[in-house]
């Protein structure tokens, strides 16, 4: 928990001024009994792109849950966009223009690759037209007429992001997007995401494959037991290479 | 003398079922109301009333009425309308010898096979309605019919006694069917009815069965092409429910009518008064017989059941229910019944204006004559004969 | 009954639906051995598991143990065959005391599991027995506390002492190690290696250095298919292994690093072995 | 006249298209309680008490005001809708994630409750909706009389089988529904007012049953009970269709009203029997009914 | 605990000097009926909705018996009744063991539908009126039950015996694989345990034990009724064992205790118009804020007590 110093430190200055998107203090988080989350603090600026890393089961996707508002029961602070919403509901978190992609994908298999598409309501303007998302993953539009869940694991992937892209969601929240996807389809999601970024878009990634995040993020927060244990920013990846393998390796 | 020195009646009834209406809450208004107008004390003992539901239940009627009878020195059940509840109540009755008179009940085999020492049915019977509206209805021409039962012992019953007098009048019975109890959708039946070519469809049933299925004769047209309705047990209460639109011209048997004469009509504005509705002939039945009974025991000074039972037998029953009414001595009450044709719209002066009589049928031809009859109390006497 | 292989699989398909999930599989699974079965998500493997244990029924194929043809058998039967499995998602009995889920399935044994007449009782004779268990998985402290109280790696533990309470001649472990700290993932690689003499295991296992240390063969599955087949040596050799699952050797910097290499530190104890990296679809991507 | 098994075959197309009517009756009746169950996981027991509420709001609203038949047919689906949406609200949402059992007991203490206090108001007698002006009478078909009303119920009951069907599959509203029962929290995590549309989505199902209840109100009697009955009918109808399956339901609808209609030419003391032993052996065959997804 | 049962056992010996003795016995009869239910709902996880079909078999059989054949000895009659209900629990048992949840609920309750048509049909029930009459004999030719009091000793021991063998069978060896499968069946099955069988026996004992409620019902009632068979009859069993306590050995007790007493009650009472209302707003309250049931809230706040 010693992130505070370390954001003083970040050399990128434009980054670090731009209003806070994100940011989150004390955060516990609860499925029934069990304590998931033992006070995570952490902050992403508007812009930028952040990764949380650790182990399975360090908490990482209950994080991403509990800005939801989708575990069982959270405490702390979490504001978005200045606007506390510790006790809102999931609906009114996602209107403040807030973008979630599962882990598990959660495609819909009543609903055709279409409606899974046109599924999520817009939330804010400026989201990217059915035609631009078409053009970026042709296979949904060949199947666009099949059931969502009857397509390859990685058009389901492929199918999650891209619904929330249409939404004009400004901070995404990604879970582990390149799990299963084909080496071609995750680099182009690095450019997508890239994209994405370019357009101002905030993203916090939850990724275990290192390799892919490494070179997109602006800052990583590793996790661990249900807290944040380190921040690294990405110029400094060389020097906490050490760290990173403790606490990542087994 | 009387015993502990208070005359308790139970009220047994359904309060809350499908039967609510026929007897429920307002025959208990006409049970008080005859207590009222009795003095409220018989030989200067106290009347005490009380009251259950029964729920249709033979279980619950059972357990309520073995405590009023074992634990609460209850001395009369009076009210019982579900046979089931009926026959299970007397059967108690019979064993702590206490007394009971029936009045909504309608099969007649509770005087018949299942008559016990320690009960009077007051009001009506099967047998009437059967011999009252079958007889009628086959003279004026009625000769061949389609018989739809409840599938249920009452409905049997029915069914048994009205297939006979068809029979004996020289009709014919084309096609006999049985429905679950309760059914809802008639129109499957009414179409058989149709089909069966039957000059008559008769309803052994009661109820909202009975409304179900006049509804649904109504709607299928059964009178318009040619057929004719009769239902064999209808209340007051279910014709109103129908409403004279499409009850109008049906025949029927009742054991009383509000309107039948000036004596019925004042005690039916006091009850009216009290409930906002017409009393049925149940309801005037439980007002008489529970006077008929404290009457009976003023004047045998006692309240012990046989003693009581024999002097109602004894005395004839004239009030505003029925004139020269009878018990037997198999507890069935005989009295005039009357063949009554539902008014149509034009006739019928308001909501309650709902009957013609159009013919009295006499007590001694109207129920099921002892000669006849199974109870275990006069076998002796028709051997004899 | 001294077959070399205890169990084997003869084409064996899974088919949900259209969707082929288990794809002939032939596995031999030789006695005595401590056999691994691995692959990225949704390759298979709890399928395969469900399978074997009859909690799934295969669409096509054969399953054999000791020879004997148990395609057609009850699960329940399975398991008194002497092929006990533990679950993914841990199995305990949640309100029963920690001692209660030992005994409950020594039980079986006693013959006495449909005696509704004679007291509970009776069964505390086994109590003996279930502390030892329970001794050598470290939970007898806790013999008396209700299960649902215990942390989840202690949870695993007890149910190692169940299932070695069943004297199984065939373990099937669902990701032993999963969600298990640091500690608590070498204690049990431990109780594992234990348990196997004399007794031969299959197992799932995302935790490739658990798999190095313990395995004596591995099964790769991939889409429902064996990949390939071998000890560890051979199998993280195999590019296409390396793709499918374990990771390219030679990555970006850090990503050397942490997706580190597990063919390099096969030897046994290796401790710091390799990340679980269980998708590296990223494969040869170079993003930079 | 040719005959089968000792019934004239005219009888038997009449019966047959009797069958199919009442059929649709079930259909629209076991569509409110299927798409209740199917999307919110509510054993609705008071389904029964709702049809009932519909058809007394009926004559209620005639006797009292002189309403129409049109617009009752219109207004009372949305008074008793409402009502439902209030249970929804301060009900059933208390209990939203417990075990399906515990929505069972509390809507079936609240049929309780609805037929109690309108048998003490109304009595048990029945009611009487006069038939409205256009649909007296009927046509004659040659093999039998078809009452107008009869086919305008099969009509309307089918058309709002069907609109409902499209609504669901082929809205967006319809697609937030199915996403629901799937994975109502990424539902809600998308923005979208989940608990909203379960309360509206349960008045839409008591909606349903109150149609159902307008349009019996001109041919049944219509008395605090009439829903009780039936309520255990049109559940079996829902399982035989499979729990939850919209499609099962209309067509197990109209197939029970035809099967039962056959019985009450050839059995009718079993008529009310038969639909629970094709429950028996549906079951048997396929444990998760006709149309149902095995869990 | 001892305590408790010494209490409640003083209790009951003691109980038909104050409370009129057929109401006692049909409290008892109906605590019978609910611990039966609780073993399979609450041990097995099972929720039957036909319970009413073993009532009212049982019923039926011994009233049968004892009014045909007046040779009978109303023991032999309860025997018979509770072994028919135990063979037709095993008819139920073998076709709906494996359906789960709502599906288990479903097909229980079309068979006892079946069940009930056939006794609406069959000539020796009588139909709507019912079996009358049944004499309550005597116990083993020496005792006569026709004496209240004597028939409420009776009945009493055979409640006792039954609660005692679902005590027995719950605190069993057979009892801690029945845990073993609620709390976690795959894992049972994986144990080696064929838990449809042991779900089977559970069941086939619950119906046996409804059986023999039906017929000492039938016995203290003199009277044999289609309401034993009724749908409405298993949900009553269903809301008694709830408001008591699921999987709480006196819970069914208090439950049926409780409705029993309230309908007994209200039936009576000024309020006799209102007995559905009030019993549905009873059953609302219990699901919204005692879902535990009376026992099971009770067990609740003394464990929370002690703490
Ligand atoms: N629904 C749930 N109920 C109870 N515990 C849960 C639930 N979901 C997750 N957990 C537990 O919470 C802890 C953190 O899980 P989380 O999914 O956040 O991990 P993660 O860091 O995303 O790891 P992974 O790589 O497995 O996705 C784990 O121990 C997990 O077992
Ligand atoms: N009951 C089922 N119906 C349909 N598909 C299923 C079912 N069970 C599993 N699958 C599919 O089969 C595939 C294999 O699943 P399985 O659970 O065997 O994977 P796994 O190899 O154990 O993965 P993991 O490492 O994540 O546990 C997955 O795609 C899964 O979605
Ligand atoms: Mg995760
Ligand atoms: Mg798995």
């Amino acid at each position: 928990m010693q992130n505070s110093t370390i954001v003083a430190q970040a050399p990128d200055l434009h980054k670090a001024s731009a209003p806070t998107s994100l940011e989150i203090s004390d955060l516990h988080a609860f499925y029934g009994e069990s304590h998931i989350l033992h006070g995570v603090n952490l902050h992403v600026q508007e812009g930028e792109l952040v990764t949380l890393l650790g182990r399975n089961g360090a908490g990482r996707s209950t994080t991403l849950k509990a800005i939801m508002n989708m575990v069982g029961r959270r405490t702390g602070s979490i504001k978005i966009h200045g606007k506390q919403v510790i006790t809102s509901p999931a609906h009114h978190i996602a209107r403040l223009g807030v973008g979630y992609c599962p882990e598990e994908r959660g495609i819909f298999a009543a609903l055709s690759v279409a409606e899974n598409l046109m599924l999520p309501p817009v939330v804010c303007a400026g989201g990217m037209s059915l035609d631009d998302i078409y053009g970026m993953f042709p296979n949904l539009y060949e199947r666009r007429f099949s059931q969502g869940t009857r397509l390859s694991g990685g058009e389901q992937q492929m199918l999650a992001m891209a619904r929330i892209l249409r939404t004009g969601a400004k901070l995404l929240l990604l879970d582990e997007i390149t799990e299963g996807l084909a080496p071609v389809i995750v680099q182009q999601l690095a450019q997508v995401l890239l994209q994405l970024k370019e357009q101002g878009l905030t993203i916090i990634l939850v990724e275990q494959n290192f390799r892919f995040a490494a070179p997109l993020a602006d800052r990583h927060y590793l996790m661990e037991h249900g807290q944040i244990i380190e921040e690294i920013h990405s110029s400094e990846l060389t020097a906490k290479q050490a760290l990173l393998n403790t606490c990542l390796g087994v | 003398a009387i015993s502990d020195n208070e005359v308790r009646i139970g009220y047994l009834a359904d309060m809350s079922g499908t039967y609510r209406d026929l007897a429920g809450p307002n025959g208990l208004t006409a049970l008080n109301m005859a207590v009222e107008d009795f003095g409220g004390k018989v030989n200067g003992a106290a009347i005490t009333v009380v009251s259950a539901d029964d729920r249709n239940s033979p279980d619950v009627a059972s357990s309520t009425v073995r405590q009023w009878v074992e634990s609460d020195g209850v001395d009369m059940v009076a009210g019982m309308v579900a046979s089931s509840v009926t026959i299970a109540t007397t059967k108690i009755l019979e064993q702590s010898n206490k007394l009971g008179i029936v009045s909504g009940s309608a099969a007649s085999s509770i005087t018949d096979q299942y008559c016990t020492a320690n009960h009077i049915h007051y009001v009506y019977d099967t047998y009437p309605l059967a011999h009252g509206t079958a007889q009628a209805v086959v003279k004026e021409g009625g000769d061949s019919w389609f018989i739809l039962t409840a599938d249920y012992a009452f409905g049997h019953s029915l069914e048994k006694d009205v297939e006979k007098v068809v029979r004996e009048n020289g009709g014919t019975v084309m096609q006999k069917v049985r429905h679950p109890f309760p059914t809802s959708d008639f129109s499957s039946f009414i179409l058989q009815a149709q089909g069966s070519g039957a000059s008559v469809v008769a309803l052994a049933n009661a109820g909202s069965d009975t409304i179900n299925a006049i509804n649904t004769a109504g709607e299928f047209g059964v009178t318009q092409s040619g057929q004719s309705l009769a239902a064999l047990l209808l209340f007051l209460t279910d014709v109103h429910a129908l409403g004279v639109d499409v009850a109008q011209g049906i025949q029927l048997t009742t054991g009383w009518y509000w309107n039948k004469d000036a004596e019925a009509r004042a005690w039916s504005d006091r009850f009216m008064e009290r409930t906002g509705v017409r009393p049925t002939m149940v309801h005037a039945g439980i007002y008489s017989s529970t006077l008929h009974y404290l009457n009976a025991i003023k004047a045998a000074e006692s309240d012990d059941t046989q003693k009581v039972r024999q002097k109602m037998i004894a005395t004839p029953i004239n009030d505003m229910f029925a004139k020269g009414g009878e018990i037997r001595e198999d507890g069935r009450m005989v009295h005039d019944m009357y063949l009554a044709k539902v008014k149509t719209p034009a006739q019928s002066k308001g909501e309650w204006d709902l009957y013609d009589i159009i013919r009295t049928i006499p007590a001694k031809d109207a129920y099921r004559p002892l000669a006849d009859s199974q109870c275990k109390l006069i076998k002796g006497t028709v051997a004899v004969k | 009954m001294s077959s070399e292989f205890v169990l084997e699989t003869r084409n064996l398909v899974k088919e949900f639906k259209g969707f082929t999930a288990v794809d002939k599989v032939n596995l031999q699974i030789k006695r005595g051995h401590i056999h691994a079965l691995i692959g990225p998500n949704g390759a298979g493997k709890t399928t395969v598991f469900n399978l074997l244990t009859k909690f799934l029924t295969p669409t096509k194929g054969q399953i054999l143990f000791n020879g004997r043809d148990i395609t057609a058998m009850k699960p329940a039967s399975i398991a008194r065959l002497g092929i006990i499995r533990s679950f993914q998602i841990s199995a305990v009995f949640p309100h029963m005391t920690v001692l209660e889920n030992v005994r409950v399935a020594l039980q079986r044994f006693e013959g006495n599991s449909f005696h509704f007449w004679s007291s509970d009782k009776t069964l505390n004779k086994l109590n003996q027995r279930c502390y030892q268990l329970l001794e050598s998985v470290g939970l007898a402290d806790w013999a008396d506390t209700p299960t649902v109280a215990l942390s989840y790696g202690r949870k695993r533990a007890l149910e190692l002492a169940t299932t070695l309470a069943m004297e199984p001649e065939l373990i099937l472990f669902d990701e032993p190690t999963q969600g298990m700290g640091h500690e608590d993932v070498e204690r049990v690689v431990e109780l594992i290696r234990q348990t196997a003499v004399g007794r031969t295991v299959l197992m799932v296992e995302h935790n490739l250095s658990v798999v190095s240390q313990l395995c004596d063969r591995i099964s790769v599955l991939t889409r429902g298919v064996v990949l390939t087949e071998g000890d560890y040596q051979t199998v993280a050799a195999n590019p296409e292994v390396r793709e499918a699952y374990m990771g390219s050797e030679v990555g970006s910097e850090v990503g050397s690093e942490v997706g580190s290499d597990a063919a390099e530190d096969k030897d046994s104890s290796a401790p710091t072995n390799t990340n679980q990296v269980h998708n590296t679809a990223a494969g040869p991507l170079e993003v930079h | 006249m040719s005959i089968i098994f000792g019934v004239p075959m005219a009888v038997l197309f009449g019966q047959l298209l009797l069958g199919l009517i009442n059929g649709a009756f079930y259909a629209l009746l076991s569509l409110g309680l299927a798409v209740i169950f199917g999307l919110l996981k509510i054993i609705n027991f008071a389904h029964g008490a709702f049809y009932m509420l519909g058809a007394l709001c009926a004559v209620v609203l005639f006797n009292a005001f002189g309403v129409s038949y049109w617009l009752t047919l219109l207004l009372v689906p949305i008074l008793v809708g409402a009502l439902g949406v209030a249970v929804e609200y301060f009900l059933l949402r208390k209990i939203a994630n417990e075990e399906p059992i515990y929505s069972l007991l509390l809507t079936f203490g609240l049929a309780l409750v609805i037929q109690g206090v309108f048998t003490n108001i109304y009595g048990v007698s029945g009611l009487r909706y006069a038939m409205p002006e256009v649909f007296r009478g009927g046509v004659n078909l040659g093999f039998m009389f078809l009452p107008y009303y009869r086919a305008w119920i099969i009509v309307v009951a089918l058309l709002v089988c069907l609109a409902t069907w499209l609504m669901i599959e082929k809205t967006k509203l319809g697609a937030y529904l199915r996403a629901g029962t799937e994975n109502s929290p990424l539902l809600q995590a998308f923005g979208i007012n989940v608990p909203l549309l379960v309360s509206l989505t349960y008045g839409f199902g008591v909606m349903l049953a109150a149609f159902a209840g307008v349009l019996a109100a001109p041919i049944y009697s219509v008395t605090p009970v009439m829903g009780a009955n039936l309520l255990i009918i049109v559940f079996a109808v829902v399982v035989i269709g499979g729990m939850g399956s919209i499609v099962g339901a209309v067509i197990t609808g109209l197939a029970m009203g035809v099967i039962e209609g056959l019985t009450k030419v050839f059995y009718p003391e079993a008529s009310s029997t038969v639909i629970f032993l094709v429950m028996v052996l549906v079951l048997l065959v396929r444990p998760a009914g006709l149309f149902g997804k095995e869990a | 605990m001892l305590i408790l049962y010494a209490v409640l056992l003083v209790a009951a010996l003691f109980a038909p000097l104050l409370v009129y003795p057929v109401f006692l016995m049909k409290i008892l009869c109906f605590s019978l009926f609910a611990v039966a239910f609780n073993l399979v709902l609450g041990y097995v996880g099972l929720l039957s909705f036909g319970s009413a079909a073993f009532l009212a078999t049982g019923g039926y059989t011994t009233g049968y018996l004892l009014t045909s054949y007046s040779t009978l000895t109303p023991e032999i009659a309860i025997v018979a009744g509770t072994l028919v209900a135990t063979a037709l629990g095993l008819v139920f048992g073998l076709l709906a063991i494996r359906r789960q949840g709502i599906y288990f609920a479903m097909i229980t309750l079309a068979l006892a539908q079946l069940v009930f048509f056939f006794f609406v049909q069959a000539p020796f029930t009588h139909g709507e009126n019912g079996l009358h009459g049944i004499p309550r004999g005597e116990l083993l030719g020496l005792i006569d039950l026709q004496d209240n009091m004597n028939m409420y000793y009776f009945v009493l021991a055979v409640f006792i015996a039954g609660f005692a063998l679902v005590q027995r069978m719950i605190h069993s060896p057979y009892g801690q694989v029945l845990k073993a499968i609620k709390e976690n069946e795959a894992r049972a099955i994986s144990l080696g345990y064929h838990v449809d069988r042991y779900k089977l026996l559970a069941f086939v004992v619950a119906s046996g034990l409804a059986g023999l409620a039906g017929s000492v019902k039938v016995l203290v009632f003199q009277l044999a009724s289609l309401n034993d068979a009724h749908w409405q009859m298993s949900g009553e069993v269903i809301l008694m064992t709830l408001l008591g306590g699921v999987g709480t050995l006196f819970g069914p007790v208090v439950g049926a205790t409780f409705v029993v007493s309230l309908e007994h009650e209200l039936s009576q009472g000024a309020l006799g118009d209102w007995i559905n209302v009030i019993l549905g707003g009873i059953f609302i309250v219990c699901v919204l804020a005692f879902r535990a049931g009376i026992v099971g809230e009770l067990q609740k706040w003394l464990k929370k007590k002690r703490q």
